[in-house]
């Protein structure tokens, strides 16, 4: 497993642990004082580092390259997986995923950005970047959704809308601007996880729906901690002050009433327990499913109008300078 | 001191010329003021102040701002270099003005609109919570007098300041103009040098009709952006109205001398049930409609 | 002017004619007599030729490459006309035109195909064959107007769809099915004029209107007489007999009850008097507007799905072999 | 007779053997039959019978056919070489059917539905008056009876000999789909081997859902049109089932031996209030959907 700089300790530790349990084991030496010791010491610092992440160390989390994907969680939550492809857009993009599927036994319509495993595979799902078609293919199975009254999960992972030439030629902003429109009017349940990365436009894109889930590793912005240090700091090397002031975890965006729910964890991130947070985000969708399907839809479309039309922060002063 | 005698371009000394960022040539500042800002010789569109926008669509008297008391309040507390509220500080001191977009309701040539104009020397024309609410606020009023929503746009696009809630204005704009879409009031949406970024990427690539003065930087990811992701330079006119119109992401491209006329054609083309004339005359055939044909794909 | 084979003894005797008139300036001589029995007997073979043109010379006609062309009708009978180039698909399709104008002093939306008048506008137009955002980009059109509440003029003029690579790649054949779906669904009239070549599904994509109007020596087929006899005779230059034989003039299709009104000529055809025929034109279409405007919406649709219901000719028998 | 025996492209002399025209290889006609007719070596998609496709989708006892009885009325006189009259006597007894098109009603696995299968023995699978009017009828009885609508196409495209009333086939059958699905419908849409021109520009591109059998050559313009336009040699793949995923036209690709598991699931995703199971274990995993991944466009 890839090790992130601030695991360190811990891996550190657990590798002492195996040591001692491989010595205890060869050597028939009873080490089982020691390794209790040990691992009481490693829970106890695992707990520490885990749940006092900063910014930084939670960005680095949210694109873990061992962290669950969309199609992980599609496997894991989903019957009867069915993809299309047919954006009916040239080409076929393969940064974003969708299909039916069953969901707690009931038919839903999936979509999500999907980033790639190793090198490879990342060329192929372009590393979780759209270009247009991936939007435009989103918003036909959200039409097909709405057509036959199928709920819609949308999974978030993308490192932002690719900025490419192509992708400008074929009209990326607008592609971006007609999902988000498109969203407001979709007539089911949209129910919004944000399992890694939030990536500004590309994740709005196909996020802009009646719940927002999200993990409490993953990260949502409107600029990567990179692009933002590199603007305002004109350092790319700020990325970790950048991460802070940009306020882009989970807790900061539940703060922000930006979205509706994070969903904890296991100790040490969705990776190191993909069953159990799979399980976790189950439960969370099928709660807020189950509250958005006992409404009407004038009354969905209405509270999702409200909840956008809320957001943002201002004062009226009532003389103006 | 007028803006243009402002920007860091302009190095003749006196504020009588100006130069022009293309042809090089120098102009007589009350001659650029007479062409709208429009180099005469070699037709550059120089960047355009608020109030001369609004002085050159909107009927005189008959322009009254709105919501121009909204100011941003911090919301994540953000701190670069400096603190976003010293920047807002300055921004306010630097352009005279509250918010990167200035609202408000007036007639062109007659016509009512509910009209926003983008403000690029505040923040870059970004777009926040104060924007965003003031766009919002724009439709609703457009809606409750049933007037046709115009906006100029000019921005780089989300505020990073404001994080994930200037990220949310992009959905926040975008649903209030689907509202605005639904009891049928046009949506006419020009874009102006540059618009990039959460601006293009929401309402105002959502007119009914979209339309950019010539030669204006438009696109999602910035060029600097594009170039280090490709590793190349990009090509001459990449980005700019012309290669926009040949790509069929926008309608028209516009030259300044002929916006006000193109917009009185098309708010009679579809507001209804006014009995207007034909003011043909005033303006030439589809100019450069054709103009991004020659640029190479 | 350019010469077709059928018209060779006519421009001989104009000639003919000419020749005389200068004769007697230059020589003071009356010829007038001569001069009045040629423009008799010209006048005579005209109306001989013109009223008795064989399909295989329609298509000539229609085809002529001094035949108005959908820009030159938008100019004359249209005032305000702005052209929109946004179909908001990649690449802007310059083989389709469209935007907005009035029509009668009444807001209208325009589309049509556009062909070129010379090699190079031709190669611009593509020959007046459509890629598939050319489709995409009237649809847009026909939307904006419908939003409007605002009649279509469609305008056809196109030898088919292009056979080309990059056409099939981004989705010919769905972007006009697609077309055509959405076409039966537009709620404002639309009032189709079919002015030179209809050709195939290239035509019928912005072609399935509420009223069909064609001129007199305009064709519409599903196969160019060419196309036809390269298949079923195995010999391109059969393309007389099989433009015979597929019925493809404006009296065929009135006859099999495909077109509403077939807008006569001037003798000789539309090029040689142009502001005649787009007087007619003009005449046609306000006709067949103010009769759609009086219906309600959903008696256009409805009529408009009787109107294609019907098309075809078969037997039942009821005791099947 | 077998059907396969019958191809031209069957060139072992005894009946009992034929050969696959992808890999050559010699396939026992039992086997072939057991396997739906894919070669079992190469995979490759023999062309189907109705019969035999009618067979391999719809529960046995289940099956209606409807509207058999429509027959040509050659309503141009056509005449080529030989008259229509005479080409569509040659295909009725060819064939062993008097249309293009069989239309009815069945059951897939229990799921009532409207089924049409298009006959490329006769006339290439062509269009005309009659398959145009049977599929509406077939859609129309869907509406009655609140069933999905399947369509497996395979077919040339527009009729030739019946003239524009063919393409017009295109306009009268599309909104019929149109019609079923605002009553929200599912219009399950199958592409085999070939589907071009303008039944691919018409309905056969509505489905809800169009899924293609591997390897089927689907296009509006056929193959050798677009060479002669371009005057190149088409790349190997080009507008094949493969490629059409890649290009994003289609949905997925779906092998015969899973189709009929995957249309089951598809009924039950769309069709409301069925307490259906889920019946995931007879079928793999979107087998062949990242298939066109590897296709070089
Ligand atoms: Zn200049
Ligand atoms: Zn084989």
């Amino acid at each position: 497993m890839k090790e992130l700089p601030f695991e360190h300790h811990l891996l550190e530790l657990e590798k002492k642990i195996d040591e001692l349990k491989s010595l205890s084991k060869a050597h028939f030496i009873d080490l089982s004082q020691e390794i209790q010791t040990l691992t009481a010491k490693l829970e106890k610092s695992k707990a520490e580092t885990y749940s006092n992440l900063t910014a930084w160390q939670t960005a680095q989390l949210a694109r873990h390259p061992r962290r669950p994907l969309t199609l992980d969680y599609i496997a894991a939550l989903t019957e009867d997986f069915l993809e299309l492809h047919g954006g009916r857009q040239w080409p076929d993009d393969h940064s974003i995923v969708g299909g039916l599927a069953r969901f707690q036994g009931e038919p839903v319509v999936v979509v999500g950005h999907q980033k790639g495993r190793d090198t490879k595979e990342n060329i192929h799902r372009n590393f979780g970047m759209p270009h247009p078609e991936g939007y435009r293919k989103a918003l036909r199975l959200m039409k097909l959704a709405e057509k036959f009254d199928r709920p819609i999960l949308s999974f978030i992972d993308t490192p932002g809308a690719y900025p490419g030439m192509e992708a400008e030629e074929r009209g990326q902003a607008e592609a971006i601007a007609r999902n988000i429109l498109e969203m407001s009017r979709i007539r089911v349940p949209i129910v919004v996880i944000v399992i890694g990365e939030g990536g500004s436009g590309g994740a709005v894109a196909i996020g802009a729906g009646d719940a927002v889930l999200m993990l409490e590793h993953a990260i949502y912005s409107v600029i990567s901690p990179e692009g933002c240090a590199s603007i305002l700091w004109k350092d790319a090397s700020k990325a970790e002050e950048a991460a802070r002031a940009l306020k882009l975890t989970a807790r900061d965006l539940l703060d922000l009433q930006v979205i509706d729910e994070m969903i904890t964890e296991p100790l040490g991130g969705a990776h190191r327990d993909p069953k159990t947070t799979s399980g976790d985000v189950s439960d969370a969708i099928g709660r807020h499913l189950e509250r958005l399907r006992a409404m009407t839809s004038d009354e969905l479309l209405r509270l999702r109008y409200d909840k956008y039309r809320r957001m943002g922060v201002y004062t009226e002063k009532v003389n103006g300078e | 001191m007028g803006w243009f005698t402002k920007t860091k371009e302009s190095i003749v000394p006196t504020n009588l010329w100006t130069k022009c960022q293309k042809c090089e040539d120098a102009i007589y500042n009350k001659d650029l003021e007479k062409s709208l800002h429009v180099c005469p010789k070699c037709g550059y569109h120089f960047r355009l102040s608020v109030s001369a926008r609004i002085g050159m669509l909107v009927d005189e008297g008959s322009w009254n701002e709105i919501d121009g008391h909204l100011r941003t309040a911090d919301p994540l507390q953000f701190k670069a270099l400096t603190s976003y509220s010293e920047r807002v500080e300055r921004a306010v001191d630097k352009s005279q003005a509250l918010e990167a977009i200035t609202t408000g309701l007036g007639n062109i040539d007659g016509r009512p609109a509910a009209i926003g104009v983008f403000n690029f020397a505040f923040m870059g024309g970004s777009m926040g919570s104060v924007v965003g609410e003031k766009i919002v606020r724009l439709v609703d009023r457009a809606i409750e007098e049933s007037r046709p929503v115009l906006v100029v746009s000019c921005s780089g696009g989300a505020r990073m300041d404001e994080g994930v809630l200037s990220l949310m204005q992009m959905v926040k704009t975008s649903q209030a103009f689907s509202r605005l879409s639904d009891v049928r009031l046009p949506f006419l949406s020009v874009l102006t040098d540059p618009t990039t970024g959460g601006v293009t990427a929401s309402f105002s690539m959502l007119g009914d009709v979209v339309m950019a003065e010539p030669g204006a930087l438009i696109g999602f990811a910035g060029p600097r952006v594009i170039e280090q992701t490709i590793k190349e330079t990009l090509p001459e006119g990449f980005q700019r109205s012309e290669f926009l119109l040949a790509t069929g992401v926008i309608d028209m491209i516009v030259r300044r001398s002929d916006l006000k006329a193109t917009l009185c054609r098309l708010l009679d083309f579809f507001l209804p049930a006014r009995a207007v004339k034909a003011i043909s005359s005033e303006i030439p055939e589809t100019a450069d409609a054709d103009a991004g044909a020659a640029l190479t794909l």
